[in-house]
């Protein structure tokens, strides 16, 4: 089981670490029970992601997976960003060892669950 | 700078343990089973070996069966002796933080019909005598206790367990494994039936390992055919890796009392170092009854992949579980027998040291768990905020 | 002069084979299972050994799972296919020439409740295609018969075995311990479900043998525990040995052929040059399907090992049956199976040639073989009176 | 499983190896079946053995103890050499390995039955 430099590279120096105070879409993933816990904050302008941010609790691939989301993510519109899939993440990573395949790769779930986070409360404030 | 702290799941070959191999291979490279003057001179060195390791443990040659590691003699010893002796009983006991190769036998036997019992550990890893006691009966064939748990550390009162067994009629076999080189084994004393042991945590080969056997006890062999080792354990017998074995037994014999004190030393300085360094940090494990070599250590709010991950950039190798199970992806179920939380558990690193270890190693871990801790602790969103 | 012909007892590890082993006793030392360089360096290391004993046999590297030696590459094949799929059929057929290891399972299995038949061979030590035929039916579980027999070096029809097998369900186990080095083999065309390789068969270091396992198939594992080798066979790994082994198929891959055709020289001078030299001294075995490197020889009136011995002092190191089996004192199994009486049995060698040998041994053998046998005849009661 | 020097030295040069072709009596033990038979040959002059031969198909144990034994016995009563027991050659030889003591070391035995078959046939010509 060994990572990619890629994966390494994302785990020394993850990208977009940290919280939004008050980000517009919050998505969390995981549990800390099975060993992986992941947070994504997003700021939204003009359906865009304007700014992100990560925090994890977890193995290297949880880490470096997250951080890769991130940077796949900013900037892009928020029907870009639904179309970010774990396989794209793993690819763009130089792959994953398998069996973390798909146990630590849940970042594109939790960035998926910030963006429909912030279209549910925005669309609640729309109708409301 | 490298530091290896990971000699639970692998050592280097004593340099003096491999010098002893060399001939063997492709000079001395004679079957034992041979009529003639190699075949003479693999006997001689066998005799030599078994002798070596027998001296260990005080036990004699003959009690000595070579095998291929410490997973085949746990193999050994607990299926053929359930099966051999079945007729003394239909239970087997053991201990809840036995090697997985122990807890995985005890498993196919229980499928075989045998009840398994397991003993549990207090919160420090000690076996709890009292409830030993009402689980061995007169039903019982075997009960298996570790000598020492090499993950935590913790070492396990032996002769008493072996006592209850015996008290009952039950064989009593022991997982010396971690132990072996690190504290004194006497088998009669200690009143051992069976025990495992393997070469390499003595800086001897991977390949070879030997299940020592009391005169007189029977086994069913696992592997048959030729009927060497006995008629116990059968194939043509693995002579460079015996006489390693035999010769890290010597020296783990001779070096064992001063190299358990040096190691004692240097196990509590990182301990004590790296508790009043890093906040939110335990000791896993018991303080006193423990193996010179061994520190686990607990880190609140992080995982333990990503520490090892961090440390090995750092040219520091550890461990987070015994390495054998870390493949499973599952918390050591060690640390879990402890009450630890599964996300306690995840937190947990096996600092385990050996001869190449000095101060200065220590002193390098010391200094740079805090940043590392640090590090992924910003990172992590279970971390307090007096912490970030 | 030494003249080291018993290459089925023992083989010398290639120099090559230890040199590319040397690394991994003392410096790249880590645990395939550990999480840091010297883990990964490991793994790396098990990969491409995988890959060069699977070139061997045309396999798949996953198809590969290492073990101890061909006895417990015997057991695991059968034993764990029997068990494992026991409701295909409750028949196992053998041939009554394979090795120890195989037939002391079968007798396990048999012990078990399996109906175990034998084959028999000709004159010669080829396998009775139409008996076999016969006994393979389709409640058959399991087929196994060797490639060739490293004692009378006969080279079975494998193929057409493995046919028949397949014709009625039954997994097919081939012995190839014997056989790997010295003959092509391809677990493809040759329609192989199971294959156990040895080693130091391949002058590779004792302690490392494998099971060729075909994609899919599944086994019931002899050895449990941390579930190393997919499962199958768990144990903390053996990483110099498996390189060595590595090592060693890539090297038998590269110089098969020419090898083969050197020793197919030398073997049929020998034949020839005992035949002319020694009265009443007759080859047993295949005169053609043999193993390039075997030569089994009787001599009439005189017993193995006092011809052993004497051979011994002059240092000429050769057999009398397969190694293994010498300790029982009983001729060969494998003798007896071609017709032979026991006495006729008592007085065959078996020279098994190898890469050290050359034209000059050769010579040497058949210098002093007339000599040998004269001395022991005249000692003897049985010898008629025109050969005294 | 090793052999002794002494036995080595027997197997090499073995002692009164042949045939007596007027002896006074003959013993044979084993059976070439199990791969050890051995002939042992005496003449007596005065109730002693004046001369000995043997031959002997088996291994080296096999050879070198009815060597041994026609050494021991040469030139002693008829009451002496009853008394040559196995153990006491393989003593003489320095040893045996454990598997030799039982299987290959008869040639006691055939000593025994030769001179038994010397007084069985001397008894008999005395009583006809
Ligand atoms: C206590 C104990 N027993 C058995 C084993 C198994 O050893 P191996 O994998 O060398 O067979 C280990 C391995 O770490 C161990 O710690
Ligand atoms: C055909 C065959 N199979 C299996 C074996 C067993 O090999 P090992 O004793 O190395 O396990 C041998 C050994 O000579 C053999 O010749």
């Amino acid at each position: 089981m060994m990572y990619t430099e890629k994966v390494l590279d994302h785990f020394r120096n993850p990208r977009n670490v940290g919280e939004i105070e008050d980000a517009d879409g919050v998505g969390t993933v995981g549990n800390p029970v099975c060993g992986d816990l992941m947070s994504i904050y997003i700021k939204v302008e003009d359906d865009r992601i304007s700014d992100i941010k990560f925090k994890t609790f977890g193995c290297g691939a949880a880490i470096a997976t997250t951080s890769m989301t991130t940077e796949l993510a900013k900037g892009r519109t928020l029907d870009e960003a639904m179309q970010i899939t774990r396989e794209k993440v793993a690819e763009e990573l130089g792959g994953l060892p398998p069996v973390k395949m798909h146990c630590s790769n849940l970042a594109a779930d939790a960035l998926h669950e910030a963006v429909t986070n912030y279209r549910t409360k925005n669309d609640g404030e729309g109708v409301s | 700078m490298n530091v290896y702290m990971d000699h639970e799941a692998s050592r280097p070959v004593d340099p003096l343990v491999l010098e002893a191999m060399m001939p063997y291979f492709s000079e001395k490279f004679g079957n034992p089973a041979s009529f003639h003057k190699l075949g003479f001179e693999a006997q001689r060195a066998m005799k030599t070996a078994r002798g070596q390791v027998a001296s260990l443990i005080d036990a004699q040659e003959s009690e000595i069966i070579f095998t291929s590691s410490a997973t085949e003699s746990n193999n050994l010893g607990l299926i053929g002796a359930a099966r051999r002796h079945r007729k003394r009983g239909n239970r087997i006991v053991v201990s809840g933080i036995e090697h997985i190769s122990v807890l995985n036998v005890c498993k196919e036997l229980g499928r075989e019909g045998f009840e398994i019992k397991y003993v549990p550990v207090d919160s420090e890893g000690i076996i709890e005598l009292d409830r030993l006691s009402e689980l061995v009966n007169d039903e019982t064939v075997l009960v298996s206790v570790m000598v020492a748990n090499g993950e935590i550390g913790t070492i396990q009162p032996v002769k008493e367990v072996a006592e209850v067994a015996h008290q009952h009629g039950a064989l009593f076999h022991t997982d010396a494994t971690a132990a072996a080189g690190q504290i004194s084994l006497d088998v009669s004393t200690m009143e051992i039936d069976l025990m495992t042991l393997s070469s390499n945590d003595l800086y001897g080969p991977r390949g070879t390992g030997c299940l020592y056997v009391r005169t007189g006890l029977r086994l069913k062999p696992l592997m048959i055919g030729g009927g060497q080792e006995a008629g116990m354990r059968s194939g043509s017998e693995n002579i460079p890796g015996i006489v390693g074995m035999g010769k890290a037994a010597e020296l783990a014999k001779e070096t064992l009392l001063a190299e358990a004190t040096r190691l004692t030393r240097l196990r509590d300085r990182l301990i004590r170092g790296m508790m009043e360094s890093v906040p939110d940090s335990y000791l896993n494990g018991h303080r006193k009854q423990r193996l010179p070599n061994n520190v686990n250590m607990r880190f609140s709010y992080i995982e333990g992949e990503s520490l090892i991950l961090s440390l090995d950039q750092l040219g520091i190798q550890v461990s987070s579980g015994s390495a054998c199970t870390a493949k499973t992806l599952e918390p050591s179920h060690v640390l879990l027998s402890l009450g630890l939380k599964h996300e306690e558990a995840h937190g947990s690193l096996v600092f385990t040291l050996g001869k190449g270890n000095n101060e200065g190693d220590v002193e390098y871990v010391i200094q740079h768990m805090p940043g590392v801790v640090r590090k992924l602790r910003a990172m992590s969103p279970l971390t307090p905020e007096e912490l970030r």
